[in-house]
This record gives structure tokens, sequence and C-alpha cells, in this order.
């Protein structure tokens, strides 16, 4: 029982060494781990720009950027955290390693298309990073017409050609789960027998499919009309630029429920093994998050409410709009249940859950009352839009990033982190957050518009408190990549299963061999079946 | 304005207390649930953290009670929060027959307010206490939106076409305008002040201008653009007479027809031979890129004083003229 | 996926797309009114059904490919149908027809 | 092998449901703008020759009946007719390919491409071969007034008429460009299986390669089954 866990000989990551075996890899593990590194690229790019953002508007004068670098700033942090760490962040990481292993299969369906799903996005990439050298683009990450496609000067051509490429990366990614949980999965192992993170990745993949063609046809009508002088959404020969607007929403409003369905997934995960217990109402929660992506194609519109649409369509929208909440209300209130006579334990994982549940819950609250049309009105383009959804995109998908991270380290590297400093962690991010976000809510119903560079005096108390809380964040979000860099070499051996967990990824070595498994797997119990000898102690492999 | 450190805007219109009385409800909601789940989850995790090293949680599968209970019971508090929106949304649409027109147009990166009177503004509206007023706006440029923290009012104004709001101020004050969609550099700077005065106040400072009423300027550009020479009054002329014309149905030449209001004329004027009046030839020419924003409402304005008749709305729901709105846009840079 | 069809039953489906087009560019020279979009897509989503079940096998495939088939056009129509229903009430706004 | 082909068949699906959404954001846009200028794009509409797009129609039709029947000598193990017919599905391709060079190259001469240099002249709102406005001078009886649009008279000397074609225009070149781009796509992804088809890389029991490219290609000529009418017809009466 006290026995040291040791390495397994031989393992995914020994299994080849130099540049070669990982830039010509097929194996699902690798090819995450090269879009981790690559995300996290991103990631930190994308903060900085943040730290820019949030340190000029310490002060409501423009004192540190001009407006033009200004503007470009909050583009590139948008453009870069939406296309390029929020999308593929969940699903092209963790996904990426642990659905193979969930159904139990040896790799994706495509593991070809897998690789070239990297390269695209990194293409994608090249093409963002080139507009940034550039000079930048100054449109805000929604590309609205005609700013867009006629009156900026900036390089608007090569970050949306950048968005159109990446897009193609997130739709072979998607395309190949679809076929993985459809087509891989092991003996015994039915539809309800799936981790509830397959169900929620299932679904974020149908929205990546369905969804993203639509921007990237979007984003191509816009290159033709600034590259060629076309004229498709031009009013000056009769063009509607709200059309724009209902082609790029009709992905983009999904799209942020192929950020957030994922941490949802990863909630589930973290819900059930921190408490070794069963996720209350399984079907519905696997159920709601079909659901979220079926109804996340009807309500898109609730983003033009004052663009001059119709009186009516707008009625309609926000009607369906609400509908939406619904499965996630049904997710937070079974996981809530599943606490009732469970065995719970705190380790960082679960304090990101922890974290989650109440940033998670707070932001989709918020989202009714933009949902609600007559608060709408004054809300729409004000920091309350900003703060909702930092609440869902950074409270809710990048704490459930992290949370997975932290859950699944010790599996994808085979060594644990240091507790005491990835829990300070934890407590920094949750702590920094709210004090850099909860201000915005108030700063939105006093008014103050988004994108704005400057911003009456009145406003400043809420703007540096704002500032000062994104310090401590920016800090909760260096820390890990510091300890969780050193365990690579330092850490203590993990062992198959250090949590006691459940699921089948928990069944092999840490880190697990290259084919996943040694023998194919035969499931024959339900997703989370904590057995008590299923305790640290026990040694199944 | 100008005053110091607060928590939340003043209310200055007659549907601010509206709109805070939903966002309050709202939020009062959104607060009982969020309280509701975080003390569950911390409540319950102190309760059931884990005693042992090998302790599992109990069987529980779930239960159907609860299910439906937790999905119908927030589906019918969202219905409340809907309709009670859509209602406060209507009436935030619907301007009041009665409302005093003025007009708005922006462009990078200023707001320009023109009063029927003949007041021009940059920057700076003012309105009239306890009186309606119906805010036209148009773009020269980008998308903007014109916004009124304190009267919870904002609507965007997009090139091409016009898009409308209103407002009845409850509190004289100076307020904020602001620009609240992104629309390129000085974005930030696209801010104004609104200034609500007594009726009396505001009276003597529009007879302040001196420039002439809109109208006024609108009758000197129809005769500058010499519009006066085939809009003859008679209606012998080679275009249609425009006296009386404003709310009442017109007849074109497909057999269509619609109600003459600001759209259709900014069409005919823009578009020309968009619609055909029944009974004239497609002679007018288009005042595509000849003509400003500016000078397009106070056209509009003349041809509205020729129908003093009109002053209250025409009926409502006029059939929709199944045409696109104007096409149009101002000359760009 | 293993049933093979005739070549008959190809050249069937052929001829019937043929015909197809020539009713589809005849018909555009009649001057219908309304009834020429109806034609023009109604033929055309004919023609792309006879495709998509004999040339591309749908007809004999898995229900799930029914489904993947069946769910494109069910999205793409939820893209049409929801925006034009903005467009098409933008005008039917029952206040006085000044405000558009 | 079967659940390897069965994941093949459920990937290629799920990538044709991809393009579907692909060309349904422009189908939407065009959808739109039909609606609203209606006569200008029938007019424009009118200046497309209608004996190259229905030479295109036809040749893109019986190509997919190549392309079938390749995918069944496939299926029935016939290698030498698989090559044949694979040969003939990328002359087709081809052909069609050369016909869009002509009428593009026609485009530009007629400065119909979108764009700083684009023209519309009067004369080109007339039915082919029926009423010859006047150019220049406003008309009176544009041909068919009282018709079932939006209210609009053709008015083709309207400058603003000329800018609605340009959004026909605008689209036409962005929907049959994009289709263009899929038949090059296509016709080299022909090419590699009728390669692979004479190396022998075929049987009965793995031909998922041939029946996959088959399905790509089947879709492209169901795009240019919409496209046709809605591009080349909108009314020709």
């Amino acid at each position: 029982m006290e026995a040291t866990p040791t390495l397994p000989a031989l393992h995914y990551l020994n299994n080849g060494y130099g540049l070669k075996s990982w830039l010509l890899t097929k194996d699902h593990k690798r090819i995450a781990i090269l879009y981790l590194i690559s995300i996290s690229v991103f990631f930190f790019l994308g903060g900085l720009m943040a730290l820019l953002i949030r340190l000029e508007l310490a002060t409501p004068e423009a004192d540190l950027l001009s407006s033009d670098t200004y503007n470009k700033a909050f583009t590139l942090h948008g453009v870069i955290m939406v296309f390029f760490f929020l999308i593929p962040s969940i699903p092209a990481t963790l996904g990426n390693f642990f659905i193979p292993m969930m159904v139990g299969a040896k790799d994706l369906a495509f593991p070809r298309i897998n690789l070239l799903s990297w390269y695209i996005y990194l293409v994608g990439g090249i093409f963002t990073f080139y507009a940034l050298a550039a000079g930048g683009v100054d449109t805000g990450w929604t590309f609205y017409t005609p700013y867009s496609a006629a009156v900026s000067n900036t390089h608007v051509i090569a970050t949306a050609l950048g968005v159109f490429i990446a897009g193609f990366s997130s739709i072979l990614t998607g395309l190949n789960f679809v076929v993985t949980i459809h087509r891989m999965r092991a003996p015994g192992m039915t539809w309800f027998r799936l981790p509830l993170f397959v169900w929620a990745h299932y679904a974020t993949s149908l929205i990546q499919i369905l969804g993203t063609p639509v921007i990237a046809i979007t984003m191509l009508m816009v290159f033709v009309e600034r590259a060629f002088g076309f004229g498709i959404f031009d009013p000056a020969r009769g063009g509607d630029p709200v059309l724009f607007q209902h082609l790029f929403w009709f992905y983009s409003h999904p799209a942020v429920y192929i950020m957030i369905l994922p941490a949802l997934g990863v909630m589930s995960e973290l819900i059930a093994a921190f408490s070794r217990k069963k996720v209350f109402g399984y079907s519905f929660v696997a159920f709601s998050s079909l659901a979220i992506a079926v109804f996340s194609f009807i309500v898109w519109a609730h983003h033009m409410f004052v663009a001059g649409i119709s009186v009516y369509s707008a009625m309609v929208f926000s009607f369906l709009s609400f509908s939406v909440a619904i499965p996630s209300a049904v997710k937070v209130f079974n996981w809530t249940a599943t606490l009732y006579k469970a065995s719970i334990s705190f380790e960082t994982p679960m304090l990101y859950a922890y974290g989650f549940m109440g940033l998670f819950t707070f932001g989709g609250l918020t989202g009714l009352i933009l949902a609600t049309l007559g608060t709408d009105v004054h809300l729409h383009d004000t920091y309350f839009v900003v703060a909702h959804f930092h609440y869902i995109m950074v409270g809710g998908a990048i704490m459930g990033y992290l949370g997975g991270l932290h859950y699944w380290w010790p599996k994808m590297v085979g060594r644990m982190y240091n507790e005491f400093l990835s829990r300070i962690a934890a407590i920094l991010v949750f702590v920094g957050f709210n004090l850099t976000f909860f201000p915005q809510f108030v700063l939105g119903y006093l008014g103050m518009p988004r994108r704005y560079h400057m911003y009456p005096p009145e406003f400043q108390v809420l703007n540096v408190l704002s500032s000062a809380g994104a310090s401590v964040l920016g800090l909760g979000y260096v820390l890990p990549l510091l300890y969780l860099l050193y365990s690579l070499k330092k850490g203590a051996v993990a062992g198959p299963n250090p949590w006691g967990a459940a699921g089948l990824e928990w069944r092999t070595s840490s880190p697990p061999p290259t084919e996943n498994f040694p023998i194919t797997p035969r499931v024959t119990t339900e997703a989370y079946e904590f057995e008590p000898q299923m305790a640290p102690e026990f040694k199944l492999v | 304005m100008g005053n110091g450190f607060s928590l939340f805007p003043a209310q200055a219109s007659t549907f601010a207390p509206d709109v805070d009385a939903l966002y309050f409800f709202v939020l009062a909601v959104s607060a009982f649930f969020a309280l509701a789940i975080a003390v569950a989850v911390i409540v319950l995790g102190v309760k059931y953290r884990r005693r042992h090293v090998g302790e599992v949680g109990a069987r529980v599968e779930g239960n159907l009670v609860l299910e439906l209970l937790w999905s119908i019971i927030p589906t019918m508090i969202t219905m409340v929060m809907f309709g009670w929106g859509a209602s406060v949304y209507y009436h935030l649409r619907r301007a009041p027959d009665e409302a005093l027109q003025v007009y708005a147009v922006g462009k990078q990166w200023m707001w320009k307010f023109q009063h029927l009177e003949g007041q021009r503004e940059i920057n700076e509206l003012h309105v009239p206490l306890g009186r309606a007023v119906k805010v036209t706006i148009a773009s020269e440029d980008v998308l903007h939106s014109l916004y009124f923290p304190s009267f919870r009012q904002k609507m965007d104004a997009i090139p091409g076409r016009y898009t409308t709001l209103w407002f009845e101020a409850s509190q004289v004050g100076t307020y904020h305008i602001f620009c609240a969609e992104y629309c390129g550099t000085n974005h930030s700077r696209m801010i104004g002040q609104v200034v609500v005065m007594e009726p009396a106040a505001y009276q003597s400072w529009l007879s302040g201008g001196g420039e002439g009423s809109l109208a006024q300027r609108g009758a000197a550009l129809f005769q500058q653009l010499a519009c006066n020479s085939c809009h003859l009054d008679s209606g012998q002329g080679r275009g249609p007479s425009l006296k009386d014309i404003f709310g009442k149905p017109v007849e074109f030449q497909d057999g269509s027809s619609t109600i003459v209001n600001e759209a259709y004329l900014r069409e005919s004027i823009l578009t020309s031979q968009a619609k055909i009046v029944k009974g004239f030839q497609p002679l007018m020419p288009t005042f595509q890129g000849l003509i400003s924003e500016e000078g397009l409402v106070a056209l509009i304005e003349h041809v509205k004083s020729l129908s003093p008749n009109a002053s209250t709305a025409p009926p409502a729901a006029a059939p929709a003229p199944a045409a696109p709105p104007a096409p149009a846009t101002p000359p760009r840079r | 996926m293993s049933h093979i069809a005739s070549v008959k039953s190809y050249v069937t489906i052929f001829l019937i797309l043929m015909v197809m087009t020539t009713i589809t560019v005849a018909v555009a020279f009649v001057h219908l009114g309304f009834f020429n979009k109806v034609v023009a897509v109604g033929i055309a989503t004919f023609k792309a059904t006879l495709v998509i079940l004999y040339f591309m096998h749908v007809k004999y495939s898995s229900r799930l490919t029914k489904l993947v088939v069946v769910s494109g056009f069910f999205f793409l129509l939820i893209l049409l149908g929801l925006t034009m229903a903005d467009y098409g009430s933008r005008a039917w706004i029952p206040v006085p027809p000044t405000l558009e | 092998m079967e659940q390897q082909k069965e994941a093949s068949t459920l990937g290629m699906w799920t990538f044709l449901l991809t393009e579907i959404l692909f060309f349904g954001g422009l189908f939407m846009a065009y959808m739109l703008y039909r609606i609203w200028y209606h006569d200008a794009f029938a007019a424009a509409s009118r200046t497309l020759d209608l004996r190259w797009g229905g030479l295109n129609t036809v040749v893109l039709i019986a190509s997919s009946l190549t392309m079938a029947l390749g995918v069944r000598s496939a299926q029935l193990n016939r290698r030498k007719p698989l090559l044949l017919w694979l040969l003939a599905t990328v002359v087709l391709g081809s052909v069609f390919l050369g016909v869009k060079v002509i009428e593009y190259s026609d485009k530009f001469e007629h400065h119909h491409v979108p764009g700083p240099n684009f023209v519309w002249e009067s004369h080109e709102a007339a039915p082919a071969g029926e009423h010859q406005l006047g150019g220049g001078g406003p008309v009176t009886e544009p041909g068919r007034a009282a018709s079932e649009s939006a209210g609009h008279a053709p008015a083709a000397s309207n400058p603003q008429f000329q800018q609605w074609t340009q959004i026909y225009f605008s689209l036409y070149f962005t929907m049959t460009g994009l289709h263009a781009l899929h038949m090059i796509v296509g016709i080299v992804l022909m090419s590699v299986i009728a390669w692979m088809a004479w190396m022998g890389r075929f049987d009965d029991h793995y031909y998922t390669p041939v029946e996959m490219s088959g399905l790509y290609w089947h879709f492209v000529d169901i795009v240019w089954i919409y496209l046709f009418p809605l591009l080349y017809l909108i009314d020709r009466s």
C-alpha cells in the first residue's frame, strides 16, 4: 500500500525523441501537448494585451497608449483570446488527450486530420501574428461592417484570413470527435456509460461543425469586399451592414458555447471525482449539453436588440434566449445535488470547481438581465456586457480549463505539482477575478460604454479597482505556469490514479503508453462507479 | 454630470424608473439563486467533507421530480422576465405620436443634432422637460450608437437608413451622451451632453438661434436644388405636387402604394427611380452624393411643412412597403 | 454501403435530371410571377434530392447518415428563416410609419 | 476495415454538412438582396449567357453520372472501367472550368467585375433581344413596369440601379468562384484517385477513397444545381 509509485518504463512521452517525433506525430496525446504549448503562448499574449488595457484604464485620460494603439490592444485581446485561446482551449488539449482514452480507443478516428488541424491552427496564428507585427488591427474582434470592410486602415485582411483559417482547425477537431465518439467506443461502452465530459464535447463538436462554416464564409465576404472592392455589406451600394451581424452572430453566439460547454464537461468530471459520487441526474446533465448546443443556434440576435432589427424579431429572440438558460441551470442544480451525501475533498481541482460554480452561476444569471429586452437596451455595449461575458469566459471557461488541467496533469506528465502553491494560485484567481470584473457590472449600469479609451472622471474609482484586481488575476495565472513547469522534472511521481477517480483514463499508467491501454478495455459498469476499494491505495494495473 | 462618484445612474427620463424596477427584479431573482447555490455548495461541502482516505459517496442516481421542478420553475420565472422585459421594450421603442422631432447625425467622431426650429448643435442636445422627444438617427460613415444612460435609452446609427429612439426627460440637469457602438480611433471622444431644461427656458433657448427653422432651411435648399421647377404645387409640373402628401397614401406606377413618411421621402430623394408615382415619368435625377444627411433632413422637414394637417402622425399599421430600406448612403471620404 | 445499383438506374436518374434542367430553363421564360421562384427552387431541390438519394447512396445508408444530411438542411433553414423573419417584420411595426 | 469505412463515411458526411452551411451564408445574402433588388438582379442575370450556363449544368450532371458509375465499377472490382470513368469525370470537370474561364473573361471585358472599374450600361437592363432602351435618358415604359417586383421600375439609367447590379455581381463572383475552387480541388482529388486506381490500390473490399471523393464530387454538383437557376434564371420572361 505504501509503495512509492514509479513511472512506467515506456510511455507516450519517451516513445521517440527529437523534434521530428513531435512535429510528425499522429498520437492524439502528443498533439494535445502541442496544442497546450501553442494556446499557452496565445493566452499570455492575449493576457499582455489585457494588461495594457487595464493599465490604460486606471486613469480617465489617455496617458499610456494612443487611441489607435488602445483600439488595437482590445481588438487583438479579443481575437487572440476568442479564436486562438478559448475555442481550442479545452477541446484541443484536454479533449484531444482524454476523449479517446475515455471511450477506450487507441486514438481519434482520424489521427492525421488531428495533426493537420494543429498545423492549420498554426497557419491561422501566423496570419494573426503577421497582423500584429505589421501594425495591428483595430476593428474589435467582431469585425463589424462597414468599419472593417471599408473604413479601417489597419490589417483587417490578414486578421480575417487568420480567423478564417483557424476556423477550419476547429471544424476538423469537432469532426474528429464526432466520428470518434460514434465509431470508436470500446466494447461495452454504451452512450449512457460515457463520461459527461464526452457528452459535453459531443455537443461542442456539433456547434463547431454547424456554426464555424458560417463565420468562415462571413469572413470571406469581408475579405472579398475589402480586397477586391466587391459590395456585399456596403451600404453605399445598397448592402446591409446589419446582415453581417446576423451572419456573424449565427456563429459567434453558439461559439460562446464552444467555449463553455467543454468547461461544463470538465466540471462534471471534477465534481464526481472529488465527491467520489456519480453525478446526480446523469442523463439530464448529458442531454442538457445537447439542448444547449441546439438552442444556441436560435438565440443569436440578442446581440442585436438595438441594431435596428424588427421589434417582433427582437421579442422572439429574447424569448428563445431564455430557453438556453434552463439547461444551464439544470446542470448547476444537478452538480449541487451531487454533493449531497458525497465524500468531498478539496484538492486544487475541486477549488477551481467551487470557484466555477460561483462564477458561472453569477455570470449566467447576469445573462438573464441582458436577455431581458427592457434592460438590454440600456446595457447593450456597456461594461455590463463585458463583465457578463468575462464571468462566463474567464470565470467559467478558464476556471474549468485550469481545474481540468490540474486534475489531469498527473495523468498527462506522470508527476504531481506543488499542492500548496496550486491552492494559493486557485484562490488568487478567484479573488483577482472578482475584483477585476465585479466593478465592471456597476460601471456598466452606470453607462460606461465598452471599448472606451477615455472615460468621464466619475468612473475612475471603479476602474482603478478593476485594474488592481487584474494584477492579482495576472499573478494567479503566472504562478501555475511556474509550478507546472517545475513539476515536469521535480514533481513527485503520481501513479496511475492519484485522486482515486473513476473512469477509463485512470486505469492505465501515468503517463499512458502510446496505445493508451495495454489491451482494449471492456466496459461493464456505468460511468462514475466509485467502489470503496478505489481509494488511492488500491492499484489497478 | 460632473457630479462625483456614484454607484447608480441618475433617473432622468420617464422610463428610467421602469427599466430600473425591471433590473432590480431580475437582479433580485439572480441574487437569490446565486446565493442559494453558494450557500448550498458551502454547507454541503462542509457537511460531507471526506472523513477518511478510502471513503466514497453514497449511491444516489437522480430524482425525476426534482429534475422537473428545477426545470419548470426557472422556466416560469424566466417567462415573467421575458414578458415584463418585452413590454418595457415595446414602450421604449414606440414613440408617442405627438413627440417633438429632433434629428441626429453620427459621424466620426461627433454627434450633430438639428431642431425643427433651426438650431444646430454638436455633441450637445437641449431638450425640454416633460415632453416626449423623438430622435431620428442617421450615420454618415460607420455604425454608431446614440446612448443616453440617464434616460436608459439607446439606438444604433446605421449608414443608409434611419433609426429612431424617443424619451421624455423627467429631471432638469445635464447628462451624458455616449457613442456605444465602436466606430474607430476616437470612439471614446464621441461623447456629449444632453441638457434638460424647463419648457420656458427651452423656448427661449430655441429662439436664440436665428438661423431660421429647419423647414425654412429646407425650403431654401428646395429652391437651390431646383426641386421647385418640377414639383409645382398645382400638380401640373413634371413631378407630383408635394402639398399635403405627408402621412397620406401614395400610389405608384406598378399599382403598389405606401404611406408617405420620412423613410419614403429619403428614398425618393436619394433613389429617385425606386418608386415612381402613378401618372408621372421617371424623370427625377438622383441626389445621391449631392446632398448631406443634414440637408436631407431639412428637405424632409420642408416637405412635411407643406402638409400642415399632418402634424399628428398618420394612421398606424401602414401596409408594409415590401421594399428595401432607403438604400443610400451619404458621400464617403 | 454494399448496395450496388444497376447502370440502368443511374442512367435513369441522369435522364430525369436532364429533363428537370430543361423544364427549369423553360419555365424561366414564362412569366409566372412569384411562382417562378417557387418552381426554380423546387426543381433544384428535387434534383438535389435525387443526387443525394441515388448518386450519393443515401437511400441505402444508415439512419445516422440520413440524420446528418437532414440536420444540415435543418440548420440552414434556421439561418435563412430566422434572419428573414427579422427583415420581413421590420416594416410592420404598428407604430406611426414615421418610425420606419 | 469495416469500422474504418464507417468512420470515413460519417466523417465525410460531417464534412459535407459544414460545406452546406459554408455556402449557406452566401445563399442568405443572396436571398435578402434578391428580394430587395429583384429587378436589378433580374437585369444583371440576363447578361449571363444561358447557353454557357446550361452547357455547364449538363456537363456537371454528366460528370456526376460518370462518377457514380466509377464508384460502381470499384464496388464490382472492375479496374479498367473505374479508371475510365474517373478520367471521364476529370475531363468533364475540366470542361466545366474551361467554360467558366470563358464566362469570366467575358465579364472582365464588359467591366462586370465589381469594384472601381465596374460599369453598368443602361441598355443591358433590357431582356435579351427585346426592348432596346434609349441609352442614358429616362425611359417611359421600361419593358414590364407592372411586374410582381417590389415596386421598382427597372429604370436602367438610375445610378442606384447600377449599384444594385454590383451587389449581384459581387455575389455571382463569390459564389461561382468558391464553387470553381471546389471544382479545382475535386479535379485534383480525382486525378489522385485515378492514379491510385491505376496503381491497383483498390478492390471490392477497399474502395473507400473512391467512394468518399465521389460524395464530395456529387456535393459540388448539388451546389451548382442550385447556383444555376438562382444566378442564370432569375427572370428571362
